[in-house]
């Protein structure tokens, strides 16, 4: 067991090193709001230049094969340097790492490139009105058409669809009764005919997500991931992935942790507050930690996932919390902190609700039984 | 001893709450946040006699009555109702108390019949002043002198649209001598304590609402208020709010006793952490849609965040509780 | 709405004057151990003599006839003088109440005038090893007799049971597949043929309560309460007192969070603590209103003994964990906050856990959906 | 980089968990209670090198190896194993480190081999020590002093009865110098890590019960694992634990290394939690029977909340943690 990181030192100096030159010195506009997309954009192709942009990708796709390890240290890194959030986050986290388990070839070439570039922003549309948590409810169908599939019905909580490119999602191409079954996963334009984009303001405002309804949408056939009808099983290998570390990286805790002393320290380090300003620091180091024990393995720990996914959400209401009590009656007005605040309400609800992964955690990993069944 | 309210006083919460439904508060929110501040409901509130309950008889109000004024903003936090109330509430016992005669004649009977919107602040405490461009009038206590006072500068953006902050200066001087931080000092724990109300009825109405939610949601086939986790988070706020309830009532009985600014911070403490629990339940219940700007009781959700840190944050109010607890007589056994 | 307490000063102002006269000066040992029960009965004799054991109750029996008000009153002045803990609270809580509902006059002027005297102490028996929570799967049997009823079977968790002269408990009557029906309330002496008390220790290695062996124990009809077959009925009743103010009254909290802050001050008013010591204050107070606001209403809001079950549980261990954090490396030490503590952690678990609690005031106030049953 | 134990690691922990199990320590525990310092199991200990962990290898041990010292005081832990364990490995951090070279000589190749149980105080920090009347040696560091000391009155009754804690006063002499406090220090954070591990294996094993309790218990006719307030309990016990140990393991590999006492310590304020937490929750899944002295997991449980407050308290530990956080270069943004 050690903990040697000297072999990616280097790396991590580059990166460092890079960021220090590129990060804009005043911070982007809000990347929810339409100004600030744009900017968020032209980072994403700034940082694609640099080849920083999918660090983890293979080369051909605009990435550097970079080891688990060094995507670690890259995020660390990232977030330290008080770099803009990631707009392409949904294409890179979810979208991509589905595309390299189930994409064909062709697919890879043609979506990949583009979204490391910045130039294709996507937005993720799982969610609809009768089916949060219960993603097997799904309704909105995809009805074989020629050469491809006609998509309608409603999706909602649509992730940067206010603004985004393109989008992704299951879609029920088989009678609603088989749930999990007959579902395909799909890739479409938001600019695509009957495609209506309805912006949605999340708690404090700002267009977050979108409602999209989808009235006889067409998707060519090669914009299908995965066989027709097994959308449920592709998409599982996202959430997979959605619910582990690349989600939310140790780094962007690590550094929230240190801005939170920062913070409880210019407010004079109350010592009631101490407790819970060591707390959050003491997490986000722990949530790090996790990570590197996680890349050591050889096994994929499955519903570890959903502990990390717990852990991260919690620790970052808790962290943000912290800082609102810090700033006293100031909390209520606008700034970082409280726009992070805000951010992280949404962390216990979305991606499985945290009341889901403690049953999977309870059940997969304690192996407690299973509910009775209606 | 008979601790729950009379008959005339649920009459006043249910004819508030009447008139706050009729009125339909989410729209009323979202047009006060966007800059419309008309009046009509400010008017009716003062006909029912909202204002009146903090302004003395002789200035043509019905109070002080401290234990109505609970079950007022209770019923106005029910609703989430917009404006500068409480200040307009506060600003009475701080005009009455400060020995200003002039402005106090001028400005009580008007308070009271609801035809006057009035905002205020005071330097440390209350920093910014609430729809400071929508008042009449702005008071700014400061020390031992009471001044009169203009917006200075925009608002500030916060959560809750619907609280617009504003920094103020003063412009005119309405008294001055001791009198005037007693009075602010009374102002204050009335406010904290209709505070306190606002949050205890913005709690009940996200309880109901949520409860509501959960019976008819439906996930993995069933309603999600079957859930034990459901029930359990809903159990949890339930009993947060009943027990910070007769901490509220309790300080409005003792309004006058040199108790009621320790029982004032006990309600605000507590009602502040039940209600706030109650809107992180809420949300977690809701899902997605409860973190919607558009959906009403996202309304309620932001106006709890904000109101938990306004009229003295709950760690203040604590510190002020056990500052003011005895020393007992040594520790006796149990 | 009025806290109009002066009609009761005088009142309050007698019992005050009579503990400070006779309370001990030095605490009594520990009501768990043989020696701390003797002196706890010799108490509650002490109290009887005064008048002041049972005040709530007739004076036929033993009591004043005090108001709700009153016996208030009266557990306030009691905790507040560090009054010894109540070795009877056992019978005059649970058993009492039930006979009050459901007794034969015979049963009254046999049963509660030595319970006021402290002459016999009472044990509860309800739960057995395999019935715990789920009151309803009782296994251990009451069968016709001459005369009467033999009991057979194991009772557990059986408190004051190592010391005490009787016990009363539900004994299945009819089979068990009736669940709550076919049950019967009886009491029996500790003392009777057939009975092994097997003292068990708690937490702290106190016998705090017994296993209970019941082999062919003869019990007269006339210490049946209620019908043969209702006991569920008559228990129920017992135990929505058990769940509401009378377990533990609000006197007990104001005088622990009392002590709490005089502890917290004795050792340098550490702020890190404040807001917990501030919090338990607060809720003692909350839980006093709260109890006069029961008592103002005519009607009995049923689950609201659930609300108080789990607040006044919830605070107690809140309470004493506060304390032991004030005392720091101390805290494994024995003492008096320390064994408040272990008394303190069966509250969530005892009278029905919280999480019974929880589903009773979410389906029962909150008019949420039961579970799906098997 | 491989942050996790490699084959000859897990062996050690393999082995020291049957070796206890086939000791059945809660009999152990509860002799050990009673007076009975039987030694079969520490010299058992010190065959498989336990002790030599603490001890470097001029002296006759393996060590300092700070990552297998975590790995078997887990094990420790899990079986709740009795007696001073984690004060015998401080002992040899501390004669070794306090250029006591006649004590160090005499002491620690015993210590190595398992035939010297040791125990230790330290004003200020380590007030009673532990299990003193079956000590073979008594330390007490003060200061630049390092003192053999002996029991000074009978011992402190506890919460866990096997803990059984004496007041100690110095008797002789044994080093002088500031090697000592260097050494105590290094020592004390060898125990906290310890201790840290301990907690980790207290609650790992309290977690494992309380499932296998959950999974056959029966009311209301399912078993009570099926609940969802029983499950979301343990899934929040099992994450806390799963998060504290890679603090355990963190800080074991910054031995020697400045960072070394604050990462003690966030391991230790995380262990602590974590294992109080499970503890809770093992006690109200198990209901009554968790809370009666003769069923051995309570004898756990126990142990658990005396070693949250040994070793410096959660609070200790995080204010230590937070002033070794380095200032950062102003407020970046987000």
């Amino acid at each position: 067991m050690d903990l040697d990181l000297s072999p990616v030192e280097p790396f991590r100096a580059e990166v460092r090193d890079w960021l220090r030159r590129n990060v804009p010195a005043t911070p982007l506009p809000s990347l929810e709001t339409e100004a600030g997309f744009a900017a968020h954009r032209a980072w994403e192709r700034t940082l694609a230049a640099a080849r920083l942009s999918v660090v983890s990708w293979p080369e051909e796709y605009g990435g550097r094969g970079a080891s688990p390890l060094e995507w670690l240290v890259f995020e660390e890194e990232y977030y330290a340097a008080g770099a803009p959030g990631r707009v392409s986050q949904n294409g890179i986290n979810l979208l991509a790492l589905t595309l390299f388990a189930h994409g064909t070839p062709g697919q890879l070439g043609r979506v990949l490139p583009p979204m490391a570039a910045g130039e294709v922003i996507w937005a993720q549309a799982w969610s609809e009105p009768g089916a949060g948590s219960d993603l097997a409810a799904l309704r909105a169908t995809a009805t074989r058409a020629d050469g491809g599939w006609r998509l309608n019905g409603q999706k909602t909580w649509s992730s940067r669809a206010a603004f985004a490119d393109r989008a992704f999602g299951l879609f029920r191409s088989g009678p609603a009764a088989e749930r999990h079954r007959g579902l395909t996963y799909l890739m479409f334009p938001l600019d695509a005919d009957g495609v209506t984009v309805r912006p949605v303001g999340r708690l404090d405002g700002r267009p977050a997500f979108a409602e999209l309804f989808l009235d006889d949408v067409f998707v060519p056939d090669r914009d299908v991931i995965g066989e027709p009808g097994q959308g449920w099983t592709v998409a599982m290998s996202t959430a997979g992935n959605e619910r582990g570390l690349t989600l939310r990286s140790p780094g962007r805790f690590l550094a929230a942790a240190d801005r939170l002393v920062a913070l409880w320290r210019a407010h004079g380090a109350d010592p009631l507050l101490r407790d819970r300003v060591a707390d959050a620091w003491i997490k986000a180091r722990a949530y790090r930690l996790k990570g590197f024990e996680t890349i050591s393995r050889a096994d994929d720990a499955g519903a570890e996932a959903s502990v990390n996914k717990v852990f991260w959400s919690e620790l970052d209401v808790e962290l943000h919390e912290t800082a609102l009590d810090i700033l006293g009656a100031d909390a209520e007005l606008d700034g970082d902190w409280l726009e992070g605040y805000v951010f992280s309400l949404a962390g216990p609800i979305y991606a499985g609700t945290n009341e889901i992964q403690r049953n999977l955690i309870a059940e997969r990993v304690l192996g407690l039984p299973r509910e009775a069944r209606r | 001893m008979r601790f729950v309210l009379d008959t005339e006083q649920r009459l006043l919460g249910d004819t508030l709450h009447g008139l706050l439904t009729k009125a339909g508060t989410p729209a009323l929110i979202r047009r006060w946040a966007a800059g419309d501040h008309d009046r009509t409901l400010w008017s009716a509130l003062g006909e029912t006699g909202v204002f009146a309950l903090a302004v003395p008889e002789r200035h043509g109000g019905a109070g002080p009555l401290p234990v109505e004024l609970v079950v007022a903003a209770h019923e106005l936090g029910r609703h989430a109702a917009p404006g500068p109330i409480v200040e307009t509430l506060a600003a009475a016992a701080l005009l009455d108390g400060s020995a200003a005669a002039g402005p106090a004649a001028e400005w009580l009977p008007r308070i009271a019949a609801g035809q006057a919107v009035v905002s205020l602040g005071s330097p440390g405490r209350i920093r910014r002043a609430l729809d400071a461009d929508a008042a009449d009038l702005i008071l700014l206590a400061d020390g031992e002198h009471l001044f009169s006072a203009v917006p200075e500068g925009p608002a500030v953006r916060a959560l809750d649209p619907a609280r617009r902050l504003f920094p103020v200066r003063q412009v005119e001087r309405l008294a001055t001598g001791p009198a005037v931080p007693r009075a602010a000092a009374t102002a204050y724990d009335l406010a904290a304590l209709a505070c306190a109300a606002q949050l205890l009825g913005l709690g009940r109405a996200l309880l109901d609402v949520t409860v509501k939610y959960a019976r008819t949601r439906r996930q993995f086939g069933r309603p999600i208020g079957e859930f034990q986790a459901v029930k359990h988070h809903l159990a949890n706020a339930l009993t947060g709010l009943e027990f910070a309830r007769p901490l509220a009532y309790g300080a409005a009985l003792s309004f006058g006793s040199p108790d009621f600014p320790r029982d004032v911070s006990a309600a605000k403490a507590a009602a502040s952490d039940a209600a706030y629990a109650t809107a992180r339940t809420a949300l977690q219940v809701h899902g997605a849609i409860g973190y919607t700007d558009e959906y009403d009781p996202s309304l309620w959700i932001r106006k709890v965040r904000a109101l938990r840190s306004a009229w003295g944050t709950p760690a203040d109010h604590r510190a002020r509780v056990l500052a003011a607890v005895p020393e007992v007589r040594g520790e006796s056994p149990r």
